[in-house]
This record gives C-alpha cells, sequence and structure tokens, in this order.
C-alpha cells in the first residue's frame, strides 16, 4: 500500500513536468505579453524591449523553458509582474479559499446526489424516480454561473439575505458552494443511481434476500457498498473539475481564490502566474485524485489486494 | 496407416502473468488421422482452448511444431497463413460471442466467401450462402435476420455453416455444445456428423463433457494443466482407464441410469493453475497413488498398450 | 392416507414476467408436494421456468416485472405468498435457504466470507456478532474450507470455494427446506463430485428437504428420490426415479433420455427432439409441446390434458396416455 | 429469458437503436426542441439583419422591461433580447458540434488505434493523454482560447482539444472490449486482415459508447463554450453570443433581470434538449439499462 502511493507520487513528476511544458508552449502562443499588458501605455517601444531583453523574454522557447523549469525545481517558480511579488505565495495565499469552495462544493453535492439516487433506483419508473431524473437533467443543463447570478438576483438583491460577493461575512459561502455544488450534484445522482440499478440486479443481492436480511440492510449495506465504486470515482472527477472550475463561480461571486487569480493573470498577459497557476492547479487536483484512488482500497478488498502487491 | 492430416509435436504454448509463467499447453503431441475425430478433454484452466487456438494459429505457439498433411505450418505467415486456414477452420464454443451482432445471417456466412473470392458475383454468394444454410439445417427464412434474434442452436449451426464455407478438412470444435441445451446439443452433434460422414471432415474436438466426447470421438485425449496424460481409443479409454486422473474424472460423471450403481472416486483439492510448475508430476497433488519418482520427475506420454498412452510412474 | 405433515406444498402456481417484448409466461400452474427428508429433482431444459418457480418459494421473483398471478406455496404451515414481510424475512433462510447457480456472483465482493455467512446465523439465532462468526467458521469447516480463510474476501477463493461458501450460508441456520438451483452447472465434474457429495451428507445428517434443480438427468439420479420433469413451466411428468427413469411415460421425457449422449452404451446417432423450445410469450390452446411431438394428433393441439394418476406415485400430462395399447418407444439400455 | 422473434430481414441494430429510441419521450422531446432550435437558429441568421437589428444601438430604449414590442425587454443599448437570443443560437450550436466533431475524430481515431495495437504506440498515444487530462479542462481551455486569439474557431478549438482525451480513453476501451469477443477471433480464423477487421468489425462494435459520449459532450460544450464566452475569452462583443450576454448582464442584475434571465435560459434549454436525446441514445443503444 504504502509502496503504492510512493509509486503514484513519483509517477506525478514526469507528468507535472510535461503539463508544464504544453502549458507552457500554449501560454506562448498567445499573443502580446506581460511587458505590453502591464506598462502599455508608460514606457516606449525602446525601454520595453531592453527590458525584455533584461528578462530573457527574446530567447528561444526552449532556453526559457529550461530556465524556468530549473527554477522550479529550486522552489522558485518566478515574480508575478502583474503584482510583483512571487508567483507561488500568491497562489498559496489563493488557494485556501479555493478549497474550502470546492470542497463545500462537493459536499453539498454529495448529500444531495446520493440519497436521491438510492431512491430513485430503489424505486425505479415510479413518479420519485421520474421527479428526480428531471431534476437531474434540469441541474445538469443549468449553466452555473446563470444559476449564481439568479441567486445573486434573488437573495441578495431582492431578499437581502446574503452577501452578493468576497469570502468575508456570514453566509458568503453559501451561494457559491450552492452554484458548485448543485451541477455536481446532478450528474452525480444520476451515477448513483445507475450504479445502484446496476448493484441491485446483482445476484449476491438476491443472495443476502434469501438469508433473510432487511430491504433496508440490503440497500444500505449490501447495495451501496459495492455501488460506492463509481460514486467515488464521478465525486473524484467532480472534485478534480471543481478545482479548475471554480474560475467562472469565483468570477460571478468575487471569489478571491485561485481561479480569479489565474483569470487576472490571464487578462495582464503575466506569462509567469499563468503557467504558475495552471502548473499548481493541476498538481493539486492530481494529489487529490490520487487520494481517491486510495479511498477505492477501503471500499474495495479487490482493490486493495491489487495494491498490495 | 494413411499419413494423419494433423501432426503435433512437443506444442508449447506460455504466457506471461504478472505471477510468472503459465505453462497453457506444455509439450504436447499427437496425430490426428483423416476422416477422424480426436476429442480433447480436461477441465476448465487445462488448456485445451488453448491448444486448438495454437494449432489454427490464433495465437502464437511459444515451441514446437505442427504439421498439416505433411506441411509445418508453425511459421507461416502473411498470405500463407491465410490460404493455409481455408483447410483448417474453427467452431467456438459461446454461439453468443462468436457472431458479429451487426452483421445478419447471410453476411456472416457469405463473409468466408467474399474474403477468399470464391463466388463469381453477388448473385453466386447469396446462391453458395443459402446453399450452406441448407447444409447446416438452417430455414432460408433466416438470411437477413440477426444474430440475437436466434436461438443457441441456430446460431451455433451459422458458425458450423461460416467454418464450411472454405470447405475446409479439418475443423477444431471448441466446446461446440455446451452453451446448448441437451435436446438441441443433440441436434447439433448429429450435424457435425453428418458433415464428417459426407465430406470426411476431421475433428479436433474440444470438450469437458466426457458423455460427449464419448459418443463423438474415435480417439480421446485427456489433458490435465496443459499437458496429456493420456490418450487411446475412446472405448478403450472408457473400459480400461489407466492414468489416476482418468479413472477418478470418468468416475465423477453423473450417469443418467438408475439401474447401474458405481464406485466413486472423489478427488482431494481444486485444479491448480500451472503457473510455474515445479519439475514433478502435475498430477501429484490431487493423486490417491505417489510414488517416490512422482515427486522428482514429470512422467512423459507412454504406450502402455496398443494406441494406449499414459503419462504416470505407476505403469512404467 | 394418513396425512403427513408436508415441508412443501405448492398449488397451482403461475408466475408471469412482464417484459417489453409481450408477457412470458414462465411457470403455468404447477403443484409440487414434498415431505421431510424427502428430495424432488426438477429437470428440464433453459427456459422451462425451474429457477422461477424457486424463486417463488422464497418468494423473491424479481420485482416489478416478475408477477405471482395464481396459487399458494406453503412452507411449513406458512404461506410464503401472503405472510407478513418480518414473517417472510424469517422464513428465509431459516424455513427455506437456498444454493444459487453462479457462485462467481452470489457472493458479496466487498464483505469476508466469514461475515457473509455470519449475518444468516446473526438474523435467525438472535446470538452476538462473536458467536456468529464462532457459527460462521464452524460451518466452514463442515464444507471443508480451512477456518484460516474466514477473513477471506471472495475474489481470494476458487470457485469451487466460492460455492462451498455459498453452500455453507445457505445451510448455517439448518433450514427445513432447501433448495438447490443448479449447484454445480459452473463447476467442473471433480469439484462437481465433491460438491454433490457434501451437500448429500449434510442431508443424511440433518434429514432437510430439498429441491434439486438441474438440467443434469444424471445428478438427479444420484441424488434424488423423486422427479419432477418441465417443459415450457408446466410439470409434464412426474414420478419417483423408478417411475421417470424405468417407466416413462411422456413423451418429452422420452425425448430428454434420447438426446443424451450415453457412457454406459455408446451409439452413433443420437435422437434429438426435434423443433426448438416453444416462444415463452405465445402460451398454445394445446399442450405445449404438441410441436416438437412424434406422438402428436389433432386433439393435442386443441386441449392440454390435466394430470393424470399413473400409479400412486407416478403422474403424466398426456393425453394420448389413456388410449389403450398406447406406449413410447424408449430405448432404455 | 430471450424471446425468439421470427421475423424474416428485420432492421439490424440501428434499426432497433431507432425502435427504442422513439419509444422514449423525454427522448423525442428532446429531439423535437433540438430540431426547433436548429430551424430557429438557420432561420434567424437569414432573416435578422444583423446591422440593423441585432447590433444597432439605440440608447433611447434602453433597458426596457417585456412588452409586445420586446418580448423579452432590451439591452443596456436598446437592442432587442429576443432578437439577440434568436440570433445567437447559431453560436452555441456550432461551438458544441464543431467542438465535439473536432475531438470525437480526433480522439476516438487515436483511441481505437491505440486499442486495437496495443504495444508502443498505444503507450504513446495514451501518455500523451495522460499529460493532457490532469490539466483542469476550464483552464486549458482558456490557455487555448487565448492563444489563437478570440474568435470563434479558436473557441471551438480550445472546447474540442480539451476532449480529446476522453474519447480516446472511450474509444480505447470499448475497442479492447470488442478486440476480446470471439467473433474477432473467428475473423482471422476465416483469413481476414487487420485492416479488414477494424473496419467491418472492430470499428461498427466500438461505435455505440463513442456516440453516446458525442452526443452527452456536445451539451457541455455549449456550457463550456458560453462559460468561456461569459469570461470574456470567447466570441468577441458585439456578437450576441448567450454567454457574453450574460456577462453583460451582470452589471444590470438590479435594474434588468431579463438581460440575465433569458440567455441563460436558452442556454438550459437548448443543453437540456441534447442531454435527453443524450440519454435516449444511450438508453437505446445499451440494453444493459434497461428494464
Amino acid at each position: 500500500m504504502y509502496r503504492y502511493i510512493i509509486k503514484r507520487v513519483l509517477l506525478l513528476i514526469p507528468i507535472l513536468i510535461a503539463v508544464s511544458f504544453i502549458v507552457f508552449f500554449i501560454v506562448d502562443l498567445a499573443p502580446g505579453d506581460s511587458i505590453d499588458a502591464v506598462f502599455g501605455n508608460e514606457l516606449s517601444t525602446e525601454d520595453k524591449e531592453t527590458m525584455r531583453e533584461e528578462m530573457g523574454y527574446n530567447d528561444s522557447l526552449l532556453v526559457r523553458y529550461a530556465r524556468y523549469i530549473g527554477n522550479v525545481f529550486k522552489g522558485d517558480m518566478g515574480m508575478s509582474v502583474l503584482f510583483k511579488k512571487p508567483a507561488l505565495e500568491l497562489y498559496l495565499n489563493r488557494v485556501p479559499a479555493t478549497l474550502k469552495l470546492a470542497f463545500w462544493g462537493i459536499f453539498i453535492a454529495l448529500i444531495i446526489a446520493i440519497p436521491l439516487g438510492v431512491i430513485s433506483a430503489i424505486h425505479q419508473n415510479t413518479f420519485i424516480d421520474t421527479l428526480s431524473t428531471i431534476l437531474g437533467l434540469l441541474g445538469m443543463s443549468m449553466p452555473s454561473f446563470w444559476f449564481g447570478l439568479l441567486m445573486i438576483i434573488l437573495f441578495s438583491l431582492k431578499l437581502g439575505w446574503l452577501p452578493s460577493f468576497g469570502n468575508e461575512g456570514r453566509g458568503s459561502i453559501i451561494m457559491p458552494a450552492l452554484t458548485v455544488g448543485v451541477g455536481q450534484a446532478a450528474l452525480l445522482m444520476r451515477t448513483t443511481r445507475s450504479s445502484m440499478l446496476e448493484v441491485i440486479r446483482q445476484d449476491y443481492i438476491r443472495t443476502a434476500r434469501a438469508k433473510g436480511v432487511k430491504e433496508g440492510v440490503v440497500i444500505y449495506k449490501h447495495a451501496l457498498r459495492n455501488a460506492l465504486i463509481p460514486i467515488i470515482t464521478a465525486a473524484g472527477t467532480q472534485l478534480g473539475i471543481a478545482l479548475g472550475g471554480t474560475v467562472v463561480v469565483e468570477s460571478v461571486f468575487a471569489w478571491p481564490g485561485v481561479g480569479k487569480l489565474t483569470i487576472d493573470a490571464f487578462n495582464a498577459r503575466d506569462t509567469t502566474l499563468v503557467v504558475g497557476c495552471l502548473i499548481l492547479t493541476t498538481a493539486l487536483s492530481s494529489v487529490l485524485m490520487m487520494f481517491i484512488d486510495i479511498i477505492y482500497a477501503f471500499v474495495d478488498p479487490r482493490i486493495k489486494a491489487r495494491y498490495s502487491r | 496407416m494413411s499419413e494423419p492430416i494433423l501432426q503435433v509435436k512437443k506444442l508449447n504454448k506460455y504466457f506471461k502473468t504478472k505471477r510468472g509463467l503459465l505453462h497453457a499447453v506444455d509439450g504436447v503431441s499427437f496425430d490426428l488421422e483423416f476422416g477422424k475425430t480426436l476429442g480433447v478433454v480436461g477441465e476448465s484452466g487445462c488448456g485445451k482452448s488453448t491448444l486448438g487456438r495454437t494449432i489454427i494459429r490464433l495465437l502464437e505457439p511459444t515451441g514446437g511444431e505442427i504439421y498439416f498433411e505433411g506441411k509445418d505450418i508453425t511459421k507461416l505467415k502473411g498470405k500463407a497463413l491465410i490460404n493455409f486456414r481455408k483447410n483448417i477452420q474453427m467452431v467456438f464454443q459461446d454461439p453468443f460471442s462468436s457472431l458479429d451482432p451487426r452483421m445478419s445471417v447471410g453476411q456472416i456466412i457469405a463473409e468466408p466467401i467474399n474474403l477468399h473470392k470464391l463466388a463469381k458475383d453477388k448473385e453466386d454468394v447469396e446462391r453458395r450462402t443459402l446453399e450452406l444454410m441448407d447444409t447446416v439445417g438452417l430455414a432460408q427464412r433466416w438470411y437477413g435476420s440477426y444474430p440475437h434474434q436466434l436461438d443457441g442452436g441456430r446460431r451455433q449451426r451459422i458458425g458450423i455453416a461460416r467454418a464450411l464455407a472454405l470447405k475446409p478438412k479439418m475443423i477444431i470444435c471448441d466446446e461446440p455444445v455446451s452453451a446448448l441445451d441437451v435436446s438441441i446439443q443433440a441436434q447439433i452433434l448429429n450435424l457435425l456428423k453428418e458433415l464428417q460422414e459426407t465430406r470426411n471432415i476431421s475433428y479436433l474436438f474440444i470438450t469437458h463433457d466426457l458423455s460427449v466426447v464419448y459418443n463423438f470421438s474415435d480417439d480421446i485425449a485427456v489433458m490435465y494443466l496443459g499437458k496429456l496424460v493420456e490418450k487411446a481409443p475412446a472405448e478403450e479409454l472408457f473400459r480400461n482407464p489407466i492414468h489416476p486422473y482418468t479413472k477418478a474424472l470418468l468416475s465423477a460423471i453423473p450417469v443418467p441410469d438408475i439401474n447401474k450403481k458405481r464406485q466413486r472416486i472423489i478427488l482431494e483439492g481444486e485444479v491448480f493453475s500451472p503457473i510455474n510448475l515445479p519439475d514433478e508430476c502435475r498430477f501429484r497433488a490431487r493423486c490417491n497413488l505417489r510414488f517416490d519418482m512422482c515427486a522428482k520427475h514429470e512422467p512423459e506420454l507412454k504406450e502402455v498398450e496398443p494406441n494406449h498412452f499414459v503419462a504416470c510412474w505407476a505403469n512404467n | 392416507m394418513v396425512k403427513e405433515k408436508l415441508v412443501l406444498e405448492i398449488n397451482d402456481l403461475v408466475v408471469n414476467y412482464e417484459t417489453d417484448n409481450g408477457t412470458v409466461h414462465a411457470v403455468n400452474g404447477i403443484n409440487l408436494k414434498l415431505k421431510q427428508k424427502q428430495s424432488v429433482g426438477i429437470v428440464g431444459e433453459t427456459g422451462a421456468g425451474k429457477t422461477t418457480t424457486a424463486l417463488a418459494i422464497l418468494n423473491l421473483i424479481p420485482q416489478p416485472t416478475g408477477i405471482i398471478k395464481n396459487g399458494t406455496i406453503i412452507v411449513d404451515g406458512k404461506n410464503m405468498l401472503t405472510i407478513s414481510e418480518s414473517d417472510l424475512r424469517m422464513m428465509r433462510g431459516k424455513g427455506v435457504s437456498m444454493i444459487f447457480q453462479d457462485p462467481m456472483t452470489a457472493l458479496n465482493p466487498v464483505f469476508t466470507i466469514g461475515e457473509q455467512i455470519a449475518e444468516s446465523v446473526r438474523i435467525h439465532e438472535g446470538v452476538s456478532n462473536k458467536d456468529a462468526m464462532q457459527r460462521a467458521i464452524e460451518m466452514l469447516e463442515i464444507v471443508g474450507i480451512d477456518k484460516d480463510r474466514a477473513y477471506d474476501y471472495p475474489h481470494q477463493l476458487s470457485g469451487g470455494m466460492k460455492q462451498r461458501v455459498v453452500i455453507a450460508i445457505a445451510l448455517a441456520c439448518q433450514a427445513k427446506l432447501l433448495i438447490a438451483d443448479e449447484p454445480t452447472t459452473a463447476l467442473d465434474v471433480t469439484i462437481q463430485a465433491q460438491v454433490l457429495e457434501l451437500i448429500r451428507s449434510y442431508r443424511e445428517k440433518y434429514d432437510t428437504a430439498m429441491i434439486l434443480i438441474t438440467h443434469d438427468l444424471g445428478i438427479v439420479a444420484e441424488t434424488c428420490d423423486e422427479v419432477a420433469v418441465m417443459y415450457a413451466g408446466v410439470i409434464v411428468e412426474y414420478g419417483t426415479l423408478e417411475d421417470i427413469f424405468n417407466r416413462t411415460k411422456h413423451p418429452y421425457t422420452e425425448g430428454l433420455f434420447n438426446s443424451l449422449p450415453n457412457i454406459i452404451e455408446r451409439r452413433s446417432k443420437l435422437t434429438p427432439i426435434p423443433g426448438m423450445v416453444l416462444d415463452p410469450t405465445i402460451l398454445p390452446d394445446g399442450c405445449v409441446f404438441a410441436d416438437r411431438c412424434s406422438y402428436v394428433i389433432d386433439t393435442c393441439r386443441t386441449t392440454f390434458q390435466k394430470d393424470i394418476a399413473v400409479s400412486d406415485t407416478h403422474i403424466v400430462r398426456c393425453s394420448r396416455y389413456q388410449e389403450p395399447g398406447f406406449n413410447i418407444k424408449r430405448m432404455i439400455a | 429469458m430471450k424471446g425468439l422473434r421470427k421475423e424474416r430481414g428485420s432492421s439490424g441494430f440501428w434499426g432497433e437503436v431507432l425502435k427504442e429510441f422513439k419509444k422514449n419521450k423525454g427522448a423525442v422531446t428532446g429531439f423535437i426542441v433540438f430540431s426547433l432550435i436548429v430551424l430557429v437558429a438557420v432561420l434567424a441568421v437569414f432573416l435578422l439583419d444583423y446591422k440593423t437589428q441585432i447590433t444597432k444601438i439605440n440608447i433611447p430604449e434602453a433597458l426596457q422591461p417585456s412588452s409586445w414590442k420586446h418580448p423579452f425587454g432590451t439591452d443596456q443599448f436598446g437592442r432587442d433580447i429576443l432578437n439577440r437570443i434568436l440570433y445567437g443560437a447559431h453560436y452555441s450550436l456550432l461551438i458544441g458540434l464543431c467542438a465535439v466533431t473536432i475531438s470525437t475524430a480526433i480522439g476516438s481515431m487515436l483511441g481505437i488505434i491505440a486499442g486495437y495495437f496495443g504495444g508502443l504506440v498505444e503507450t504513446i498515444i495514451m501518455r500523451t493523454m495522460d499529460v493532457i487530462s490532469p490539466i483542469p479542462s476550464v483552464l486549458l481551455a482558456i490557455c487555448i482560447a487565448s492563444a489563437f486569439g478570440q474568435s470563434l474557431i479558436s473557441l471551438m478549438l480550445a472546447v474540442g482539444i480539451v476532449t480529446v482525451p476522453a474519447f480516446a480513453r472511450v474509444a480505447r476501451a470499448s475497442v479492447m472490449s470488442v478486440r476480446e469477443e470471439e467473433y474477432i477471433e473467428a475473423a482471422k480464423a476465416i483469413g481476414a486482415s487487420d485492416i479488414n477487421i477494424i473496419v467491418k468489425h472492430v470499428i461498427p462494435n466500438s461505435l455505440p459508447p463513442i456516440l453516446v459520449q458525442a452526443t452527452m459532450r456536445v451539451a457541455s460544450a455549449i456550457i463550456v463554450g458560453s462559460s468561456l464566452s461569459f469570461l470574456g475569452l470567447g466570441v468577441p462583443a458585439p456578437k450576441p453570443e448567450w454567454g457574453g450576454m450574460l456577462a453583460q448582464g451582470r452589471s444590470f442584475l438590479n435594474t434588468s433581470t431579463n438581460m440575465t434571465l433569458y440567455p441563460g435560459l436558452a442556454i438550459m434549454i437548448t443543453v437540456l434538449a441534447i442531454n435527453l436525446i443524450g440519454d435516449g441514445v444511450r438508453d437505446a443503444m445499451d440494453p444493459k439499462l434497461k428494464r
């Protein structure tokens, strides 16, 4: 088990290096640079050019990348031109807010999705099932930013119950977390339902019933435990998506997380910060995915056996 | 005695697995006469299906030689391999997964005809296909149907028609009736027998069902963990089984006859997987007569009576 | 006749499945009685309704497609179809228990085998977790599995061992009636012999009544006292082993015997039953076997003969049986 | 228990899928709604004049509530919201359909090659996918969209490229399961070549999961596309892309709910229709989930 975790962590390193190169390459394709964006009107063309020369902007892509990755290994992810601070420090300052949002979102999603999905599956083709299927479809089809805006109109502007932006103040997490959570709840509910339907038909469920096990125990002990595996997978993927996808929600609610930082960096063509943000977010979501994989082992002994080999 | 149609010499097929080398087929040798049937019996995992697939070269042999009509076919490649396959065909176990669900019955049977360009034109293809359907007793009205609309027996007839399309001299039957009900099983067995009589086809008949193989085969080879342990003419094998495994296997068959009571030998333990076998008799762990030699070396297949071969130290 | 206490009494059971392709008539009016110690083999081909009958006894027909249209099923004096949910649960596993066909899927992959056996004990014997586990370990030893394996998960066991665990679950609470649904079909012959021997010795010890469902007449010959031959949801012939094997009366039973490759006498050609199994969505007016029967006459196609008692123990459903001089030509070795 | 249906020459797999699909009320509704949206999108492009009816600024009529003249009201420049939504339909549809076409074509080709041949080819393809897929897709799409400049095409490319790994995975898994089937062995045994087997047996049989994935992805591509526009990285203003319209509405949440409400509703209805179709396609192709 420990060997497996170590192996996974080591595997992460080459992937992240490759990711960083791709990101570096794509960002480099974008027209304009941070010097134009930040000093566009203040400095003359010549001054900007000498500045580029000094900062090594005119070297070839590979040279710049090698320099960058070399520094990264020394713990230096470069300075943000926009904020004039180290990119790593900026990122780390913002991470807690994003994690808070992503985790609350997924938490809301799970507490809505699992009971609803289970009920839906065991009452297949009844009114409850149809209703939750429709709700699920609606939730999945609704753009999250729109849902966020509608909530702002209702709860902040019309009713004045909740703050419409920021991470401060009472209840400020409620609307952003709901925005992240509702769409994911819809997806997770569908996964739960189909996974439960699959499991309920299995022979071992019949074996449990034939033993005289109570129906509730059959569902929540025998069936759900098996159905959890695809649910965990889906929840893990959703968490990964949430980390990157909070960009939009953070923008709607002016939530001071890494998504908003990335967008600000983008708009300022702050390449160093953009690359840093992308690499760090990728790393973060990869590490989370790894934890999800490890959780499997506790749910499914077959997977545990595979790991310990 | 005429030249055998198929000769297999010391054939090996090993698979690499995480836990070591799996000896699926391990030094198997036998001859199959023209127009005759050799039954290969054994329990699941003994390598009988791998043997069939290696002979028809769906799997690459790890070692040994295969001769078809005296010609070495062990290393055939490309066109030569495709041409060789016209002579030797296969009927598969699972009538569900061995037919492409997207193709109609007609298309499935016509596929080999089209691939080898055996027909002059489209009409000729259709005529031949319908002829083949007649041969295997499949009504023409199924021509445009799809496999899932047919029951197991009819599907197995499609598989047989497909194999016959190339007019092969030999067919490898891999458990062709084990997925079928008894009444349908008898229909298919009779069909295969009829085809052998009219077309002089040789069969390698792979099965786990001893009563089927007894009824169907001229000779029977018993396989255990990748190795042949006994081979003899059918009547001889059933009357006079020598290897302790064969004895146990025969005694374990439930007989649908209440007038004859038999003594049953119940074997201990389970069939092992043939991974990383030590040099000892591979049946030793479950055997009821263990000699010193059994732990030291693997016994070879020896002729103990005319045409009756056994691999057991008790008979050496 | 003295009225003996019956372990099982099935009266006129009718079960349908409502599917997208129409109503499948799985079981069409069967009657069955079983005394203590007695064992009945239900023989028939795929789709004959054997498993449906077994599941109906436990009131476990898959919902919502499966519908018990008619009939009563009385196990040990209780009607399984009308008793309360909690009584039904107490009957399952204690009154009737079942060995399922496919050991690969019948065990829950996320619980240890010991736990799965113990669960049954806990429910029915009302004992503590520890005692239930102790009992589970005893059961494992009875079915020939080392007690150290109690904390193994199903995937760590071979097919034969899994089937032993399934049997251990079924036997754990000494049910009065044991239903074995093709208990050895998924197993190799040598393992099949072990498993049948295990079931036999257990029944001898506890006088358990058993229904054995199989398609293999050989297994019936070796393990049962009486035989019910099923075709298209109907018992077409019922009798003792002697009745069915040596005094065969129904053409379908005859056909089954003649289709079998025999290892006692080697025949060059088998005599199959012509045609295919009946489409279960269409129930004919006449005899269900008429289409494939070589003795068919016009009345067979219009009316379906009710049970005829050949003797005290032997029942047949064939209208031609009453004709003077009618006899089937079964080849008996 | 399989019913033995005895019709001659029935319609085959696709015919049955169509029959199943038609039985599904939700899917048929989704299909009808989607067809209407497509029709509206096409008509709007031809019948509405871009200069006078879509982008012309008319300050006196700014921020009007719903009325007979302007059923959905007007925006801050006095432009009719309904007209803009109708005209904007084709952007979202194009983004959804083109992006998915790009990713299906590239992704499933890579997946099929990887799945059938295995070995080194598979390793190279799948490792490349492993490198792309951990990057959060919205962020990657933002990256690509800004790299190619702000335009409809770059948006399509961005949304398309980020889903390539998903398609490659689905296609590979599908091919690998088909490759294990006995009919592939049977085809080899009758002398079919690799190309023959891929074209005649592997592709037709691995298609269903890819198609299901593709339908579902059109829906999510539309959402991702409009998200990017919402963030200001997609179709540039004054083109009436729905996500972009929503972004503008943000500044007028207090004064004009219409500007936020209707474009979002349009996105939702379109996506909902496609999701209904997707569910229908999945249920029709996957007999396992039925009953």
